[in-house]
């Protein structure tokens, strides 16, 4: 029993730490990417982030994107649409 | 007349009769699906768990998990899962398959990961330390439950529950005290359920009116953070897997969840490049492995393992947990706010208790209740995401230590 | 010279004349290919059987299930699943993993559950019971079969086809006699899939036209029932529950089969609340099992096990069971009739067989063929999902009876 | 032989009483539980019914949702869309 | 104190600093990632390999996966599953049911099946010759390798890399030499991914300018062929039936390869039909294998095993058989082209390779280059898509005689 | 070693000879298939190939399907539509 109980105490003490630990891990690295980010790609890479600003009316996407997603059975996605110049 | 002598002993009515039992858990099944269908308490998991209790408990249906003893052969053997299911159908062989080995939780923690976005966390990662705080819950509730006469595996167990996460706290008893698995689930998913009562109670408790005030926004005006993202996409894609690598260094024994939650983090976050992985993950499989492991959490609520004196102890302790590691994020608030200039509304720091998003909701209702000015929730989500690698991480500290 | 040997030697050439049995099955595989496809009997079902078959009976592939005695140890053990893959490739490995355990139909039954309307049924309970003599075929050919030479476990399987439900068919047969699953599978689906012939001529052979031109609805006019549901959707939650419970107590052996499809349809039933649950179960879940399940069937059958004289009494004897079922569901509505003012179709008897929804439709269209305007459909389907129920019942007592 | 012939007499008696048996109860419990609910919760709860009795143009929802099923990927869906008064 | 101890015990810092192969493979990983994610190489299967290299190399994660003759008994038998899992963890759970068992490979063929149009070699089926040619990188390379001392279990495993198809050489490997399934599947799909460098670095080596600027289409002018499909739909539903049961008998040994494979397009073909079945093949079960069989592959790199010599042989040996296939086929089109008045682009040849369908595409780029009217993508995709029969052929030779 | 090798030349041989013999029969077959199609089934089953050359706008089926597809989890599928005459 009483061996049980500084086991129990040894727990919260190693726990505790162990935690308090890994969220300051999460804290420093969540720091430290963000700083290397910003640093050395603060563009944001365009071949990662697919964003669409095309001339295309969003409404018409969004239907467009459904249809397709339906007719191949979700096995084709609308990757771009762009308007014909 | 041999004919009704045949039905008769085909039926259940006269294990039915010879064990009250089985009644008791028949209304303990269906109360849980009334919470889990009229209350809406967390009802992916309540109603598979609920309808597993109904089909386990009724002898002859060969639906309840075994005794592992059972499965147990001579010299450190078990049987294999064809011979169990043979043996002991269907149930059994889901339970001593996926459950039994571990395998769901984490399987279930990719699809989590999947759906979570670390935006919020990495906003205001300062915020994040109030995820460990609210940990100690945890600890303390194993610490009552060792002087209750509970064993250390039984009382790790138990204290997970105050991690307020559904697949740890059943992880973790799966590895330490897999005996208390189905009380110790419905504790997990119930008290989650009920994070919009206890979260008011606690923090009305601990909580001056002033605190309830504190204005996160206008602690931002008053107090700028020179911390600015430039590329949150390109952080978010590095963030899982610098994650990963630290935390498999520092707690090797949370790897299987953790590294699980953030390998299905990190497929989301590449967008279209693994979107069909990340969408198997939060949708097929986890909905697969949900329906799998409510259903056989509640086969192994059986009326001879769940009707002891220690099911109490769990739901009494499993609240107590819950109460504690809300505190403790509370209070660690409250120490930080003595020290800085810039003050954190102390239902920040409730937040650390994890229960993603549910508490964060609450605690934004709560602040909006004393000013409707008050929105904290992106705040609140710091801690609250933070609060699931914490529970994660204790849990790894218990299996390692405890295993 | 070496290398025409080893050609050879790797070819299937050699067994291919040598055993004339592989040719034939060839021919019937292609067969089920060709009604699956052409005819479109079941091809969801037919389609994977088919090419099972043809994949299963070319030696040297590894693809054929092989005779269960081959996986026996001594002393009652089993080889486990790691070593039946090593040993005797994938196929073996989904059967004796999935099939062999008797898990894949239950998880069928799930998400037939989660399709399943129990709508119909509650609008017209009355009519549910015809559901019950409509299994008479069962017990009927089961009668005959022993006095054909099979053994008990042998004629339940064969009379279960008269169920006209695959997957309570292929439960019981792996329960009972696991060496019949590959003709026993294809008989049950392939009538299944020929209800539109076998109900036409078994109705013409018992009803009158008098009985044809029952109007319903002019019934219900006539003698209105006073019954009203005021609040369906309620009901509909309810009931699975319920029902679960007082299946469970009163034919326990049942449980995999109706506990799993009530599961399926409470989670249906509860709309949004569990939506995640009954996509998954009736969507990749119900899929990935007819694959599986359909392959592993086509792997049972191969020519060794299927060429023998019993497979051709199956096929009778489940013809036979089938009609006998109709002929009891119309039968039993003329007693009714007989006795009651009210006067009910006995096409409506006839779907009593189950074979949801198809059995209703060919009803209805018999009907129509009769009176342009007697739309039968709707009271169709009360016995037609009862049915069901009475099947898996009858299954569950011919596996606690005879396992 | 013969004694398989008595089991499947058997068989055939207790298989049939048990089949309409459990459709009896399902007959007795469906009409129990339609009065119950009759009697006690007649109206329909408005939580579990997620009725829609909005204004809104129920062409325009149905593309609406489409739309967002595949935009996230299937993990959103529309639980309700309510006309701005 | 002891807290610290205690600390330190848990961590993986003791082996970290005494392991350091750890480094290196955790390196490795990254750059794995980074391949997969910025680079795009086939970021379905480089990022879980990636990411499974990461969790399975820090030890006390227990993610890696262990020597297969830890879970060998003695007398012939293994370990269970059940007990795998116990002893060893989840990911050996994974490994060991669904990749040593050899499982994953055919079903995910059966998804690639379900993906696969035959329409454009059935339009150009004399092409599909080119798609043996292009097999010999396989057999030069596993000579080259028997030379330089691999066993010739781990030559063809080597070679088959040359096949340019994943799931076959990760199966081919899985059946002849297990230990080298983390370097083979990365070469695979590393190599893969660097096809739009290797062809148009080999064909600049074999080509003249004259050969690049054949046009395809003139020639198709110049001798029409009498060919003509009329009914397109029908063919495609009867060609994989009917090679199904043709290379079933001529290599039995590549059944569960090319059998599932064509199952899985005979689905996919027959439309609305089966699409439930073509839908799960392609969707919800194809996306969980590559999940589990990227991590899994990924676990099988732990730095013990995959830091040798051999890795090396393996990356290097594995670039010559792509290299060499490629070859094969533009040679095999030169050869054909002095015997016809009918020429064909070697580039055409090259697409035997197979690596479907970016081998065509970047072999149609390069035509393109040279003749901006010079589209010859259909014709390319006849070699291209027999190139993946071609291998999974010569993958059922190897097995057949080097098991 | 030597062994090793001839195994290894053996391999090529019968290896490279199968590879062809299998593409050989592919083509044959292929051929053959068409061949017989052409004869005996050169119209095309109208009741597996599903052509809808109904006059529907091709747009607003791609809609109604991909709504369909949403209301109702996947599970209907939009097989036929025709409009009224
Ligand atoms: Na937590
Ligand atoms: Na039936
Ligand atoms: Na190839």
């Amino acid at each position: 029993m009483n061996e049980n109980i500084e086991l129990a105490l040894l727990l919260l003490l190693v726990g505790m730490v162990t935690v308090f630990l890994v969220l300051i891990l999460v804290y420093s690295l969540g720091n430290a990417i963000v700083r290397f980010v910003n640093r050395f790609f603060p563009e944001g890479e365009q071949a990662i982030v697919a964003s669409q600003a095309t001339g295309v009316n969003q409404k018409h996407l969004a239907v467009i994107a459904a249809a397709v997603a339906t007719v191949t059975g979700g096995s084709g996605k609308v990757l771009k649409v762009e308007k014909e110049s | 007349m041999e004919v009704l002598e045949q039905l008769y002993k085909m039926t259940a009515f006269s294990s039915l009769f010879s064990e009250p039992g089985i009644i008791i858990m028949l209304i303990i099944g269906c109360v849980l699906l009334y919470l889990g269908i009229a209350k809406k308490f967390e009802p992916l998991l309540l109603v598979p768990i609920g309808f597993g209790v109904v089909l386990a408990n009724l002898p002859g249906g060969g639906m309840g998990v075994v005794d592992p003893k059972l499965i147990e052969l001579e010299n450190g053997h078990y049987m294999n899962l064809f011979e169990i299911a043979h043996e002991y159908g269907i149930m059994n062989f889901l339970y001593y398959s996926l459950i039994k080995t571990g395998f769901l939780p984490p399987i279930i923690f990719m699809g989590v990961g999947a759906l979570t976005d670390f935006g919020p966390m990495l906003r205001n990662l300062k915020l994040a330390f109030f995820g460990a705080a609210a940990q100690i819950g945890i600890f303390a509730v194993l610490l009552a439950a060792i002087f209750l006469g509970f064993t250390p595996q039984e009382a790790g167990s138990l204290g997970i529950i105050g991690g307020a996460d559904g697949p740890t706290a059943i992880y973790t008893t799966i590895k330490l005290a897999p005996h208390l698995l189905g009380p110790i689930a419905i504790a997990a998913y119930s008290y989650m359920a009920l994070v919009p009562v206890i979260i008011p109670l606690v923090s009305k408790l601990l909580m001056t009116k002033k605190e309830f005030l504190i204005n996160m926004k206008e602690q931002d005006k008053l107090y700028p953070s020179k911390y600015e993202i430039k590329n949150l996409k390109l952080v978010k894609i590095i963030f899982p897997i610098a994650l990963g690598i630290v935390t498999a260094i520092v707690v090797p024994s949370s790897v299987p969840l953790l590294g699980m939650l953030l390998f299905g983090n990190l497929v989301k976050e590449l967008g279209t490049l693994t979107s069909r992985l990340a969408d198997a993950a939060s949708g097929p499989i986890m909905n697969t492995a949900t329906i799998f492991l409510g259903l056989s959490v509640g086969a192994t609520m059986t009326h001879d393992v769940f009707l002891k004196g220690q099911t109490l102890g769990i739901v009494v302790g499993g609240f107590l947990a819950f109460a504690i590691s809300i505190a403790g994020g509370i209070l660690a608030t409250k120490v930080y706010n003595m020290f800085s200039k810039k003050k954190i509304n102390p239902l920040v720091g409730a937040c650390g208790l994890s229960a993603v998003p549910m508490a964060s909701r609450v605690a934004n209702e709560i602040a909006l209740k004393y000013d409707k000015n008050n929105h904290i929730l992106m705040y609140c989500m710091a801690p609250n995401i933070s609060g699931v690698i914490g529970s994660a991480v204790a849990a790894g500290v218990l299996i390692s230590m405890l295993q």
